[in-house]
């Protein structure tokens, strides 16, 4: 056992667990607090993968401005009560069955589809730092990365006109 | 010249960690009914493949799943954005963000 | 000349009487289906020179479908039909009066616009779209002109319209499927198909679904009494006149030719159903209290005479039923129109309410005397011929089925001498009937000089319809 | 020119029902009456013109007019036929015609639609002429339809009183039931030979291979037919009822012409019938029940001119004894002779008819023989002539039948002579009851008491005569009538000779005859007896005046059974049938509103089948792989 495959088996039991508790926590704080930890868990598995741009990038979206979007609704909405109504029984006992079905399922195709994987190769090339992907970036993707940002303008003033309090409303 | 860390823990792992997150966040959605929570339950879900990429990304040796990530995260965040408005409108309007509460959706 | 100058007549006309105003529309539109009548004559007459007056040329290229229009003896005939019946119909109405009479009269041509296309028409896409535009105008006239309770009407009206649409749908699929397997919609391709028994029992009930429904053949009528009962009459006229027909007619142009060999399987079967539908319709009409409704279970009798000769698949059947259908066609309209005038002077046309016309309107209890007389298929009439013929071809497939079926002959005299008693005979009544006017006595006497005539020489329609019959017959017994 | 001739006499009724119908609102009674009557003369000429001619070279006449119908085995021309038999009817038809036209201008005088009388009778002779004179069987089945037409229109004559149009439908509705025998009995005949012209059927049938059972079946249609038009059982009721109209039609429609269409048309396929004794035997028999079952419904009867329609299926029955004896002559001989007496008594009892003002029933009758001499005398004269006394026509023809039957089968024989005697009876009955002792009427009818004007005698002492001599044309030993109709028939009659047997058979017959007429005598004048009342009619004799119950018996068996379905069918099995047809649009609707509860509008659910949808779709693909 290397401490590389331990570090990933603890980074893995981490993000399982945080992620199954933010979907099981009763109070919405909780899950939010533990859907940071999931997505700094993920972080840890780029940094693993050594990709740094990446898990910058995750740290930043979506443990920072993403998850504290949330937290603000949360509160703004005052939610931290744990009020919730669970769903029907049937409709729990339906979900569950999808989860553990889905996941045979899902599991069971990759490991039947494991015999065409092949070799692990290494050209050797540094092909993750953030000055290479800048390259591709602005150079092979530059229409979508313009793209990307019209999408975030746009969804900035949808934004704005969905949460505006309509002045003419009754 | 650096070894492929996949060498060492196999992408047969980052796939069943990746399907098992997948799971969990379908079960999330499936589960809740707090809109908040769905929301995040999809969240989990995009996070567990964009995971998928990246460890392809290093399984090929390629930069583009890592720009596909990156696009990704633009589009997530894109869409929290305007989802939590439209939450915070439908709770401002309804009082709930209970998703079984919303039973407006038809002519 | 062809036989497409009728057809843009016809919608010209449409046009025409569409534009000239509400004052003139009737007018227009008579003098539109009279020259269409002429043209129709010129054309037989041509036609009996032998010159060709089809006409084909392509239309789209894919699916590969033709505007072929082929004109034989069968089609002629039943083009005549349409073209004389309707200057009739629309004379028949000058005594009423209508909302947007334009409107009404323009869609009275499209639909004999529509009707003669489907006469015509020797491609299977194109037949099945005139045979479509065929139920626009009639769903509109019966919807917006017809009598009674509104809701009722529509109820009525919009269950014919449904019904019929869906059966002809099957009828779609048939054409569809058949032209996978031909690879054009062409009447002559459609005949030198081989088709497995299967595909034939397939597509021959496809087919029947779209008639039996048309025609009607029971239990598919349902929606025949209450359509006639609530659409004006020149609706009512419109329908079982010449639109019947349409569905005998393509039982004999399309059905029976393109799946001969399920025809002859099922021979006794549709025979028998059509059979019943004669006895059926006799037996209902026994005690129908509404003159219209009675009309149109009479009508269900007599076509399924017509649908049993078809069904004989012999020579006399089938011609037989192309003399009964122009027969019919006649009749009913004359006895529509009968039901019509009483309609207008007494505004009822419960059979309770009426009684002791006789004695205030010789003329007119004459004139219907004629047509109940030539509708029970006294012999001199030209239903004599046709029910002779038809009756003469069930005797030779079967003697049983000519009985049966011969059975409408004391029924049908029950029935129609009994409305007539009550309508027509007993005590003056109390309240005043004017003798008809003289378009209305046009009306009459057109067809009942047409009916006499032809009763007593029917060599004429024998010549035009028989060579086309004998090519179908070689077709089916190919 | 003979064709000219031929036409004009079949179409010169024809033109007096064109004149008749369209004119004769505008000219006065006077001339509709007379251009009726003459037409029908022209006609009666011509057939004695031809008669002349047929008696000199005796060559049948026989022309092709146009072609009519025509289906795949054969082709049917309009064609005329003037031969022996149809002369032979042709003759009495036009002359008892023209009679009846005379006789109806006076008594239909006071009747607003005179010229519609006329115009109707014209079209009858027409079609009746039709009948006769054509050369194939469908141009006699126009004929027949027609004339089946016009005894429904002046049944119907008086069409404001409703159960006289019942009686009107009800007679046309029965024929056409007989009609459609014919058409099916035609059909069969088509299908063997292919043809229905009749000197090819006879050849036809002469080569000898069609069919017997066929032919039998074909025979059996044919009769059917008959017994529709010549109201033979079971079809008989319709006769009866149709003396609704007036009293002229009943003696020229319901007595000696149209109903013997029937006779004739057996007659003229004759060679048919030959080949087919099974349904000669049942010709026999029906006729002898007939004879039999409507003799003693005429017994009690107290309508007068319902006696008469009761003698004449009787009658009938007779004729149709001998027809299926094979003695076609006589049947033929028998149905010239009832002619002659039958109309002059219809006519005469409408002379009382009319002398009573439209009073029919013989229980207010009664001493009529002073006041009306003449029409006494030529109803008596009938009267013993229908009763078969010597030498009048009635008993030599209907001797003839009885010495046939004898011949044949001795049971037949018995049948008829009964039915022989219950004629004497009540036709003896009917002239007491009308003409003797006092009458039994109003005073004010008493007072009216007259004999009826001359256009109504005239035709009376002419049919009377007739009556009286009529017999001359088969006088056994001359027997003109066996020799002139030989060529139509197939030859095979044995020859009468006039030996003991025969005396004794006459003999008899005539005794039998007069224990009728004592009966009636004794029972009438000298008891006095009058029919009862109704009401006070009681045990079998109310069974016979209700005439067995046979019209409660088809109306309880078919009318209602019918009208019944029918309501069955209208009120329940439409609707019903229409509902399954809408069951179709129940269905679609009912999916959508079960539809319409999934498409709820709750997202939660949304949400939850989507996802569940994807994983299923999944799971699915894994699967299928």
């Amino acid at each position: 056992m290397s401490p590389v495959l331990i570090t990933f088996y603890f980074l893995a039991a981490f993000t399982l667990a945080t992620a199954f508790l933010t979907i099981y926590s009763k109070n919405p704080i909780h899950s939010a607090i533990y859907l940071v930890l999931c997505m700094v868990s993920i972080m840890g598995h780029y940094l693993l993968l050594n990709a740094q741009f990446v898990a910058i990038v995750q740290l930043i979206v979506y443990a920072g401005a993403i998850m504290v979007l949330m937290l603000f609704t949360i509160m703004l909405m005052n939610l931290n009560k744990e009020d919730e109504v669970h769903k029907p029984r049937i409709t729990r006992l339906g979900a569950i069955v999808v989860f553990i079905l889905m996941s045979m399922v899902l599991i069971t195709i990759f490991i039947n589809s494991k015999t065409i994987m092949g070799e692990y190769d290494s050209t050797g090339e540094d092909f993750q730092s953030i000055k290479v992907l800048g390259k591709v970036l602005l150079n092979e993707y530059m229409v979508p990365f313009e793209f990307a940002s019209i999408l975030l303008l746009v969804a900035m003033i949808g934004t704005v006109l969905l949460t505006k309090k309509e002045k003419d409303q009754k | 010249m650096i070894e492929n860390i996949l060498n060492i823990i196999g992408i047969e792992n980052y796939i069943f960690l990746t399907v098992l997150l997948f799971c969990i966040g379908v079960f999330g959605v499936l589960y809740r009914r707090n809109a908040i929570i769905v929301f995040m339950s999809i969240e989990i879900m995009l996070n567990a493949v964009n995971l998928l990429f990246v460890a392809f990304s290093t399984y090929h040796q390629d930069a583009e799943g890592q720009v596909f990530v990156f696009f990704s995260m633009a589009v997530a965040a894109a869409e929290v954005a305007v989802g939590l408005a439209i939450l915070v409108s439908v709770f401002r309007n309804l009082g709930s963000i209970d998703i079984d509460n919303l039973k407006n959706l038809k002519g | 000349m062809d036989v497409t100058t009728l057809l843009i007549l016809l919608l010209i006309g449409a046009v025409a009487t569409l534009v000239s105003g509400d004052k003139l529309a009737s007018k227009v539109a008579l003098l539109f289906s009279l020259v269409a009548f002429g043209l129709s004559i010129n054309l037989l007459l041509q036609f009996n020179q032998g010159t060709d007056i089809g006409f084909v040329s392509n239309w789209i290229a894919n699916p590969k479908v033709a505007l072929a229009l082929k004109a034989d003896g069968l089609s002629m005939a039943m083009v005549l039909l349409t073209t004389a019946l309707t200057p009739l119909i629309i004379l028949s109405s000058f005594g009423n009066s209508f909302n947007n009479s334009k409107n009404f009269y323009a869609l009275v041509l499209f639909m004999a616009f529509a009707m003669v296309g489907t006469f015509l028409a020797a491609d299977g896409l194109l037949y099945y779209i005139f045979w479509e535009l065929a139920l626009i105008p009639i769903y509109f006239i019966a919807l917006i002109w017809g009598n009674g309770d509104v809701e009722e009407r529509k109820k009525a009206v919009v269950k014919f319209f449904i019904y019929t649409l869906a059966g002809s749908l099957f009828m779609l699929v048939g054409f569809a499927y058949l032209y996978s397997k031909a690879g054009s919609f062409l009447l002559e391709d459609l005949y030198k198909l081989e088709l497995s028994n299967q595909e034939q029992f397939w597509i021959f009930f496809a087919f029947f679904l779209a008639y039996a429904i048309k025609i009607p053949i029971i239990p598919f009528h349902t929606w025949q009494a209450k359509v006639y009962q609530k659409a004006p009459t020149v609706g009512t006229m419109l329908l079982s006149g010449i639109m019947l027909k349409m569905g005998l007619y393509s039982v004999i142009r399309w059905q029976l030719p393109i799946a001969p060999d399920a025809a002859k399987e099922y021979m006794p079967i549709l025979i028998g159903l059509s059979i019943a539908g004669v006895i059926y319709g006799s037996i209902v009409a026994l005690r129908q209290k509404d003159l219209k409704k009675l009309l149109a279970y009479s009508s269900l009798a007599h076509v399924g005479l017509i649908a049993a000769g078809c069904y004989t698949l012999t020579a006399d059947g089938l011609n037989g039923a192309v003399y009964q259908m122009i027969a019919h066609g006649f009749v009913i309209v004359g006895l529509f129109f009968a039901a019509e005038v009483i309609f207008r002077r007494f505004e009822t046309r419960k059979i309770d309410e009426l009684g002791g016309i006789r004695s205030q309107a010789s003329g007119f209890t004459s004139m219907f005397m004629i047509l109940v007389l030539a509708s029970v298929a006294l012999p001199g009439t030209y239903n004599f011929v046709g029910e002779f013929t038809v009756l003469y071809s069930l005797s030779q497939v079967n003697i049983w089925f000519a009985v049966i079926g011969g059975t409408t002959i004391i029924l049908g005299a029950y029935y129609m001498l009994k409305m007539f008693q009550n309508v027509m005979l007993g005590e003056t009544n109390t309240k005043v009937f004017k003798d008809v006017n003289v378009s209305e006595a046009i009306v009459f006497v057109v067809i009942i000089g047409f009916l006499l005539f032809f009763g007593l020489y029917p060599k004429p329609i024998n010549d035009l319809v028989n060579p086309a019959i004998k090519e179908i017959l070689a077709v089916i017994n190919r | 020119m003979d064709t000219n001739l031929a036409l004009l006499l079949l179409l010169s009724p024809f033109v007096g029902f064109l004149f008749n119908i369209f004119f004769g609102k505008k000219v006065s009674k006077g001339i509709s009456g007379a251009i009726g009557t003459l037409t029908v003369v022209v006609s009666f000429l011509l057939s004695i013109c031809f008669f002349a001619q047929l008696n000199q070279n005796g060559k049948p006449f026989e022309i092709s007019l146009f072609d009519w119908i025509q289906v795949s085995n054969f082709k049917l021309d309009f064609g005329i036929l003037l031969d022996q038999l149809s002369l032979l009817w042709l003759l009495f038809v036009t002359g008892i015609g023209s009679l009846i036209h005379l006789y109806s201008i006076s008594y239909m005088h006071d009747d607003e639609n005179m010229h519609k009388f006329f115009a109707y009778l014209n079209l009858f002779v027409f079609f009746m002429i039709t009948l006769v004179v054509g050369n194939n069987l469908l141009v006699m089945f126009i004929g027949w339809e027609g004339v089946g037409l016009c005894s429904y229109l002046l049944i119907g004559f008086w069409y404001k009183n409703q159960p006289y149009n019942d009686a009107a439908k009800k007679a046309f509705i029965m024929n056409r039931i007989g009609d459609l025998g014919f058409l099916i009995g035609m059909f069969i005949i088509a299908a063997l030979f292919s043809t229905l012209n009749y000197a090819e059927i006879k050849s036809a049938v002469a080569s000898g291979d069609a069919n017997s059972a066929l032919l039998g079946l074909a025979a059996l249609c044919l009769f059917i037919g008959a017994c529709g038009k010549s109201a033979q059982l079971p079809l008989y009721t319709w006769l009866p009822d149709a003396m609704a109209g007036p009293t002229p039609v009943s003696a020229l429609i319901h007595a000696a012409t149209m109903v013997t269409a029937g006779i004739f048309m057996v007659t003229r396929m004759n060679f048919l019938f030959d080949l087919t004794p099974d349904v000669q035997n049942i010709i026999a028999i029906v006729g002898a029940i007939t004879a039999l079952v409507a003799a003693s419904i005429g017994l009690l009867q107290n309508d007068i001119k319902k006696v008469l329609a009761y003698s004449t299926v009787s009658q009938l029955g007779l004729m149709f004894l001998a027809l299926g004896l094979g003695a076609y002559t006589v049947a033929v001989f028998h149905v010239i002779t009832h002619a002659f007496f039958k109309a002059c008594l219809f006519l005469g009892s409408g002379s009382v008819i009319h002398g009573l003002h439209g009073e029919q029933d013989m229980r207010k009758m009664g001493g009529l023989r002073k006041a009306m001499p003449i029409t006494f005398w030529t109803m008596m004269i009938s009267t013993l002539a229908i009763a078969g006394i010597f030498p009048f026509a009635g008993f030599w023809s209907k001797d003839e039948i009885l010495m046939v039957a004898f011949g044949h089968n001795k049971a037949l024989w018995i049948v008829a002579s009964i039915a022989s005697i219950m004629t004497a009876f009540y036709m003896f009955r009917l002239m007491y009851l009308t003409f003797f002792r006092e009458f039994r009427g109003t005073e004010e009818q008493k007072h009216h008491l007259h004999e009826s004007p001359k256009l109504i005698t005239i035709p009376l002492v002419i049919l009377a005569v007739l009556a009286v001599i009529g017999g001359a044309i088969n006088l056994p030993g001359s027997m003109w009538l066996n020799h002139f109709l030989e060529p139509v028939l197939v030859a095979k009659h044995e020859a009468h000779h006039l030996g003991t047997q025969e005396f004794i058979l006459m003999g008899i017959a005539l005794v039998g005859a007069i224990i009728g007429i004592v009966w009636a005598n004794a029972k009438y004048i000298k008891q006095g007896f009058v029919p009862k009342e109704d009401a006070e009619i009681v045990g079998f004799s109310k069974t016979i005046y209700n005439k067995y119950y046979v019209d409660e018996f088809y109306t309880f068996l078919i009318v209602k059974p019918l009208n019944g379905l029918s309501n069955f069918f209208r009120t329940t099995l439409e609707p019903a049938l229409g509902k399954v047809v809408y069951g179709f649009g129940t269905v679609a609707n009912g999916i959508g509103s079960q539809g319409k509860k999934l498409q709820n509008g709750n997202i939660g659910l949304y949400l939850f089948v989507f996802v569940i949808g994807i994983c299923a779709i999944i799971t699915y693909l894994f699967i299928a792989q």
